[in-house]
């Protein structure tokens, strides 16, 4: 009880330090959300002028971090300048929007991930094992942005999958089952290119993991009681194998918030990702400061699971009296 | 002089054994392309319920010979010919499927180091469960009756606490009897023990002895017992066999290799024992220069005795040829050319 | 273990830095240069068969944009150029400071694109090979910080627990939580405006390895949690090892692998972290060549499926990050083994002994 | 839960017709109610279309708000421009004024005073009548300090605000001070509120929040030719049909055909071109020249369109400020070099404006030599000077200046000023603009050939501005404006001293120079000439003077580049904002594509 009140009061202290840090970046960076308005001609220094009035731009960061804490004190996330309302509706949606895509990569990508990490491993030095190495440079060579936007003209070219958006535009006249159909068309494209970007990381990752212990004392004697070749690779490797691995799925359960940015934005998935990207060249301070919240929280919740997994898998931490 | 090969080794045992290898050779092969010798022509035969114990020091292929009896050699090791004969089964030539069925089965090992053979992160239970559901079809609440059984017959108290912990919450000998409790539950004919009390305290190794002993009566246990400690052997092995560089240097019941050894190899050996051990063998402790790396292991025809280099007997004769195993006394085989001809 | 293979992509990766560094060399025009005549510009055929006969020199035709195009060419078969190897052009500097005039080849009276130009008519070639310069410094550069940075964290925080590891990886998760392009806008806001181009990229790439550190650092740290709870460092402990004396024999040595995936992982991430750099800004600015600026060149729908060649850069990268997890591969087998042979006491140390591991770090 | 919520309104009605109006509310929903005969419709030349269908269209960012009075983004501005009407709208196909909810626009004699008639039976899109009260309401809302309406300094003419008067129900004066050169076009994009929904939103303050993106259909009303449907978060904003419009095509059939907009979000231009391509979306616009021409090559169901020279000029501009509070010596050189006017003179000699066209805009654009394009067409000053590129001329102008030249270590030749101090500067662009980074490294090559050491430094676009207008901390930069209509007076703050975008000396108190403050002058003048021609002699002068002092180097001026499926009807694309939703009241889907999507 005490791990987890610790664990809180962590988490706390993280999202306020965040939310201040953040804050300092937003200043120091230059320009605001007025500016695009000093471009235009018709807007004259007097109206910008009241206008940084109304949005507390000339008032000093103390006071407007004070502010917006108040808000937040109050169940708001502030106010967005661009959409002139509050934030914390802007981001629900979106955030949404972001999870289902970035979930479903996720679970597919570890899905994928884990046979072929320990079928590599396995295999090591192999036929099978190069093959994948290969595919995993290779695809690590690709830029994340460049395999979307590749995925992206394949679509356009075969005319398969939709290029881009969510949901067709007859969307709400479709059967259940047809929008079940239409969003698992729009979700391919976006969710080939997450899996394919994350895959090469968690595949070496829980290959190196794995390889480590097939060679450890306690897997050759498991070999030795005759367990059967799955049930050693699946239960007592992976089993075995999982600190590091369990870091690196609290570190992807953390991110699914913010790992989708640049996918979102090529394949125009209405999530957090092209939100936050507008809102920050276009200094919506308050919408980026949420965002960052957002995700924030998410990476507490994931490291929590992580650690919670990591005492649950390894007995040994647990006896050190997870005293971490 | 009877040549150490064949059956007619064992004529006077008057049956048919239960472990036969006959002129194994494995080697671990290096991406550099180089590979080394561990065994060169090791033969040996066992008959159920007996014990034998191999004596050897560190690099003689001791561990290699257990792991190539389960064909769990690791990955860059082969066996590059001989034979395996086990329960009326050639094992080298036996499907992956079939090796796990025997491995744990009918031939079970247990590796030294039981604080690196056990799974960290599985209960003790678990473990043992997991090899008994291997070899069985028993069902859940069979499977688990039967593990508690064993580890009773391994853990005569706690047996429940015990099945319960993490391998890292126990001590060493206890430890040490999991792996035995893995290896007796299937009832194996066979159990290959490398360094089971390697790394104990003399207290524990004696309790961990005790119980072999008794579960070899239990269950009619033949017995590999690998061990580099000559003393541990006495009194509890019926036959012993001294590898040296991969290959046989003598074998033959306990009592006469260890208090009348005759290759130069087992002499030097039994020379550094402790003080009050072997009589007549005490003497000042004089240290056997092992010199890692000096192999003429690799080489697969020494073309000379492999001892040659440290022997204190050399002769001129050592280096003319590889000397074969020749019997010298009853049981008692022996590869130096001193016993030759 | 594996002593020849971690030799053979090292070889293999020297030969590439090699031919990245003797980019003056190898590069037969200025990378900056444009010729307006010539933009997109297909990659150009050499000939060795012209008019029926087999030429001794190899020759190209000289190509002219087709009437009322402007990405169209076609060869002018009457002006056929020889091909020159070794032959006189524009000064460089080899290496940053041996200045010479000497290029691998080149033609006089018309500009040889071997692998097509740029939307500037710039040398697609040329701008590869300068570009990698640039952008494999950084990449190592970055990475080998990060590493640094992670190892010590992670190590510092797995091993000691307590307050410090709290404190660490509270510190990690703040900079895993950032939004780093703020700070990249302040920091570019913060640098002069005419720093040369070199410098502020590093500049960036420092920050870039102080912020990555994070994520490395924290699989450090799982790693060293288990590893502190292994026997043998606990042995080691209980014979009185010192704590510098395990992290340096024992706990380093086992985060090994770990960090050797991360890097090999890095050192193409930040390559390709420049890429995005470049993108808002903060990159190599125009018109120097990077392997980022010619890689963010592929957002441009037009290019994409226009300009076949301008995919070309990055098959250039491909060989170096192949090579680059190559030899992290061929380190990490090794990494194992030692382990198993050396570490987990002498299951095998008839074998360990004779086949003692490389020693290749 | 309706009823208890019906009732204080019904409450309002007097007694007797409590009971008839309660049944006229159940029974008849408004939208229902016949139209008065003596509705004056607006009929509209053009193709015969066909009723039905949707029209999907991309933009590059969500609209931020469906009020007219806080959109300053592009999309949003789009998107209003299909939701709502203005008295008096300017045409974007002839570029000239024509009448739009007023149907007649008399001008009195001083000039001064605007009497506007408003059609009869109009109505919001939500079915309630339009008339001069709506018009007073509008005014007011604008004029009001307090609501920061981005309209309002329009509103502002000889230093008052327009007064407006109304005469009855459907006429209204509007009153200023001094005459206005621009006269009607002022009315262009004064949309009209609908004061039932919105008085009481203003009387509470809140009226610069209304209307956000998640306002309920039935509480947003417009008087144009569509109205909300429905709006999803990142995703899209529908439109539909608004059956109280005002229009009619050339045969009485009512405006608009379509029965559906739909905008998709679709955050990057070139993801814009392949939904574009793949068939997802049915026009589009704001192209980059190579998007076109990529396009263009594969065109099958669609047809790409260039509508000619828009309205967008880049330039080249020297940081002009006066810097000498911060006197450090190496920004007062620089900024000794850029005041010459020979030193800017030369720089324009010596930039390859062809190359430009032919490079980025693929000859899809106009070299530019003042800041009109032709794409203005009437107010281009076709005598300014079009000298080709001289790098001959631009040495001598340099010479002239006390410039000269060395050959450095390798060969290289260096410009050097008066002082013997090497010219090296720097060029800002924008990183998010490929082409204008593009035109930055041309000029930079080009200006190697003078000797000048420049760089480029691409910098994201707030912290250019920044830069710019606040920090001044910059040598020189690459930017671009659009006027977005067709009039000088649209590009007022660019031009005179005291503009907020006069960017090389933002925000003057006095002009710095004697040009500036001619050109102020004739700014000035133009304003209050209400004659074209007498107005088109003073920006002619404006334009030569700009031309001879070269503030800004003018560049180059991209066409706009549309495109259609061929199965979209009327589509006539123009050089004005909205580029192809500017008739989207008489789009259309071809009957056999109508039949076929369904």
């Amino acid at each position: 009880m005490s791990f987890l009140l610790r664990r809180l009061l962590q988490a706390i202290f993280l999202l306020i330090g965040v939310s201040i840090l953040t804050f300092l970046f937003s200043t120091l960076a230059p320009g605001n959300y007025l500016d695009e308005m000093r471009l235009n001609p018709q807007i004259s220094a007097a109206t910008l002028a009241s206008l940084r009035a109304q949005y507390d731009l000339n008032r000093p960061l103390p006071f407007r971090y004070a502010r917006w804490v108040n808000a937040v004190a109050h169940g708001e996330l502030g106010y967005s300048f661009a959409y002139n309302g509050p934030v914390a509706p802007l981001l629900w949606i979106r955030a949404r929007n972001t999870l289902l895509l970035t979930l479903t990569a996720m679970l597919l990508a570890w899905a994928l991930a884990l046979p072929l990490g320990i079928w590599s491993a396995e295999r090591r030095g192999h036929l099978p094992d190069r093959a994948i190495s290969l595919a995993t440079a290779t695809l690590m060579v690709v830029p994340e942005l460049v395999l979307a936007l590749g995925l992206l003209i394949l679509a356009a070219r075969s005319g398969w999958f939709p290029t881009g958006g969510m949901v067709s535009v007859g969307f709400a006249e479709l059967s259940r089952w047809g929008k079940l159909r239409d969003l698992a068309m729009h979700m391919a494209l976006p969710v080939a290119a997450l899996v394919l970007s994350a895959l090469p990381i968690l595949v070496r990752h829980i290959r190196a993991a794995v390889a480590e212990e097939l060679g450890a004392p306690f897997f050759r004697a498991a070999t030795a009681h005759g367990i059967p070749r799955r049930k050693l690779l699946y239960r007592y490797a992976l089993r075995a194998a999982a600190n590091p691995m369990i870091s690196l799925f609290g570190f992807s359960v953390g991110t699914l918030l913010s790992a989708s940015l640049l996918v979102e934005m090529v394949m125009s998935w209405p999530g957090l990702g092209p939100l936050l990207l507008e809102a920050i060249l276009a200094r919506d301070l308050y919408v980026v400061i949420g965002g960052v919240l957002f995700s924030t929280i998410f990476l507490v919740c994931g490291n929590f699971l992580g650690d919670l997994l990591l005492y649950w898998a390894d007995p040994r931490i647990r006896t050190a009296g997870g005293a971490r | 002089m009877e040549k150490w090969a064949g059956k007619d080794l064992f004529q006077g045992y008057g049956m048919t054994p239960l472990l036969e290898v006959q002129d194994l050779h494995v080697s671990y092969g290096a991406a550099s392309g180089k590979s080394g010798v561990a065994l060169a022509g090791v033969s040996l035969r066992l008959l159920a319920g007996e014990t034998l114990g191999v004596l050897g020091e560190s690099g003689s292929g001791k561990s290699t010979l257990a792991a190539a009896l389960l064909r769990i050699l690791p990955a860059n090791g082969i066996v590059e010919c001989g034979a395996v004969r086990f329960d009326g089964r050639e094992l080298l030539q036996c499907d992956a499927r079939e090796m796990e069925k025997i491995r744990g089965g009918r031939m079970a090992l247990i590796f030294q180091e039981p604080s690196q053979a056990l799974h960290p992160a599985l209960r003790v239970r678990q473990q043992v469960c997991d090899v008994l559901a291997a070899h069985t079809d028993l069902s859940r609440a069979a499977l688990r009756e039967r593990t508690g059984r064993v580890l009773a017959a391994v853990f005569p108290t706690e047996t429940e606490r015990i099945a319960r912990s993490y391998p890292h919450e126990l001590s060493g000998g206890q430890r040490a009897r999991v792996l035995i409790a893995q290896a007796i539950c299937c009832e194996p004919a066979l159990i290959v023990a490398d360094e089971p009390t390697a790394s104990l305290d003399a207290e524990t190794q004696m309790e961990i002895l005790q119980l072999f002993r008794r579960l070899r009566e239990e269950f009619k246990l033949a017995l590999i017992w690998i061990t580099h400690n000559p003393a541990l052997l006495a009194g509890f092995a019926d036959r012993v066999m001294i590898l040296y560089a991969g290959r046989v240097a003598e074998v033959g019941p306990t009592a006469e290799v260890l208090f009348s050894p005759r290759h130069p190899y087992t002499q030097a050996l039994l020379r550094c024992l402790p003080p009050g051990l072997g009589k007549g063998y005490v003497g000042r402790k004089t240290k056997l220069a092992v010199i890692p790396g000096v192999a003429p292991v690799t080489l697969r025809d020494a073309g000379r005795c492999v001892f040659e280099a440290r022997c204190s007997d050399r002769m001129d004769a050592c280096v003319s040829g590889e000397p074969e195993l020749v019997c010298v006394a009853g049981k008692q085989f022996v590869s130096c050319v001193k016993y030759a001809g | 273990m594996d002593r020849r293979r971690v030799r053979r992509w090292f070889v293999a990766l020297l030969v590439l830095h090699a031919v990245v560094g003797g980019a003056g060399f190898l590069a037969p025009y200025d990378p900056v240069k444009q010729d307006r005549e010539h933009a997109y510009l297909p990659p150009m055929r050499v000939h060795f068969l012209g008019r029926g006969h087999l030429h001794l020199r190899p020759f190209f035709y000289a190509e002219r944009l087709r009437e009322g195009t402007f990405d169209e060419f076609e060869e002018d078969t009457e002006k056929a150029i020889p091909l020159r190897f070794f032959s006189t052009g524009e000064q460089y500097r080899l290496l940053g400071f041996l200045p010479s005039r000497r290029h691998l080849f080149g033609a006089e009276g018309a500009r040889l694109y071997l692998l097509g130009s740029d939307g500037l008519g710039r040398d697609q070639l040329s701008r590869m090979l300068y570009g990698g310069q640039i952008s494999l410094l950084a990449g190592l550069l970055g990475a080998g910080g990060t590493i640094f940075v992670a190892a010590m964290i992670g190590t510092v925080a797995g091993f000691y627990g307590g307050w410090r590891d709290t404190l660490l990886m509270r510190l990690a998760e703040l900079f895993l939580a950032l939004p780093w392009l703020y700070l990249l806008f302040a920091l570019r806001a913060f640098l002069p405006l005419t720093v040369s181009p070199l410098r502020a990229f590093l500049l960036v790439v420092v920050v870039l390895a102080a912020v990555g550190w994070a994520r490395p650092a924290r699989l450090v740290r799982g790693v060293v949690l288990s590893v502190k709870e292994r026997d043998f460092v606990r042995a080691a402990r209980g014979f009185g090892a010192g704590d510098a004396y395990l992290v340096r024999r024992h706990i380093l040595p086992e985060t090994r692998s770990v960090l050797l995936t991360q890097a090999a992982i890095l050192v193409p991430q930040f390559v390709l972290a420049e890429m995005t750099l470049s993108f808002i800004g903060l990159g190599i600015p125009e018109p120097v060549p990077s392997w980022g600026n010619l890689l963010a060149i592929l957002q441009q729908y037009s290019v994409l499926v226009s300009y076949w060649w301008m995919y070309l850069p990055a098959l250039a990268i491909v060989p170096f990050f192949v090579g680059y997890q190559g030899l992290a591969n061929a380190l990490h087998v090794d990494g194992v083994t030692v382990k198993i042979e050396g570490k987990r006491g002498g299951t095998h140390h008839d074998i360990g002994t004779r086949f003692s591991p490389a020693q290749t770090d | 839960m309706i009823l208890e919520r019906a009732f204080p309104l019904r409450k309002r009605i007097s007694g007797g017709l409590l009971l008839l109006a309660c049944a006229s509310f159940f029974l008849i929903p408004s939208s229902m109610l016949p139209l008065p005969n003596t509705q004056e419709l607006l009929s509209v030349p053009g193709e015969i279309g066909h009723a039905g269908g949707r029209l999907v269209v991309s933009l590059r960012a969500e609209p931020k708000t469906l009020n007219p009075l806080s959109a300053i983004d592009a999309p949003s501005r789009e998107v209003i421009g299909a939701m709502q009407a203005d008295l008096i709208h300017i045409n974007r196909g002839t570029q000239l004024t024509e009448p739009a909810l007023a149907k007649s626009c008399k001008v009195s004699s001083d000039g001064l005073q605007y009497t506007l008639v408003l059609r009869k039976g109009l109505r919001f899109s939500d079915g309630q009548p339009l008339d001069a009260d709506d018009v007073l309401f509008t005014m007011r809302v604008y004029l009001d300090e307090s609501v920061h309406a981005t309209q309002r300094d329009l509103l502002i003419v000889g230093g008052k605000p327009i007064t407006v008067r109304k005469v009855d129900s459907s006429t209204v004066i509007f009153q200023m001070v001094k005459p206005y050169g621009a006269g009607e076009r002022m009315f262009d994009g004064l949309t009209i509120l609908p004061r039932h929904l919105l008085e009481k939103t203003y009387l509470e303050g809140r009226l610069g929040q209304a209307g956000g993106l998640s306002t309920p259909a039935n509480l947003w009303a417009g008087a144009g030719p569509y109205r909300l449907k429905e709006y999803e978060a990142g995703q899209k904003l529908v439109l539909e049909r608004n059956p109280f419009y005002w229009k009619t095509d050339v045969k009485g059939n009512t405006l608009p055909y379509l029965d559906e907009l739909v905008f998709l979000f679709v955050p990057s231009a070139d993801a814009q071109v392949l939904r574009f391509q793949s068939g997802e979306t049915d026009v589009i616009s704001r192209l980059g020249a190579e998007n076109f021409s990529a396009l263009a090559r594969q065109q099958r169901t669609y047809t790409m369109t260039d509508a000619g020279p828009g309205l967008e000029y880049n330039f080249l501009f020297f940081n002009l400020n006066d810097l000498a509070a911060k006197a450090a010596p190496e920004v007062t050189s620089k900024s000794k070099w850029f005041h010459e006017v020979k030193f800017r003179q030369a720089v324009s000699a010596v930039i390859d404006r062809d190359a430009i066209v032919r490079l980025i805009y693929q000859g899809r654009g106009t070299a530019l030599w003042g800041p009109v394009t032709p794409g203005d067409r009437r107010w281009v000053d076709a005598s300014i000077g079009r000298p080709p590129r001289s790098p001959d001329r631009a040495r001598a102008l340099l010479k002239e200046a006390g410039f000269s030249w060395r050959t450095d270590g390798n060969g290289a030749t260096e410009l050097l000023d008066s002082d013997g101090k090497m010219v090296e500067f720097s060029i800002l662009t924008s990183s998010s603009n490929a082409d204008r980074t593009k035109m930055a490294a041309l000029i930079q090559e080009d200006l190697k050939e003078l000797g000048m050491r420049v760089q480029v430094v691409p910098l994201e676009f707030r912290s250019l501005i920044d830069r710019v207008t606040q920090t001044k901390e910059y040598d020189a930069c690459v930017l671009g404006l659009a006027s977005f209509d067709a009039d000088p007076n649209s590009d007022l703050n660019v031009w005179l001293s005291s503009g907020g975008t006069h960017l090389w000396d933002p925000s003057q108190a006095h002009p710095a120079t004697p040009w500036e403050a001619e050109i102020d002058d004739l700014m000035e003048q133009q304003l209050d000439t209400p004659k074209f021609e007498q107005r088109k002699k003073l920006y002619d002068r404006v334009q030569e003077i700009l031309a001879e002092y070269q503030p800004m180097i003018f560049l180059a001026s991209p066409d706009i580049l549309t495109g259609a499926k061929n199965s979209i009807g009327n589509f006539h694309p123009a050089v004005l904002e909205p580029y192809v939703l500017w008739n989207v009241e008489q789009l259309y889907v071809r009957s056999e594509q109508v039949s076929a999507s369904r």
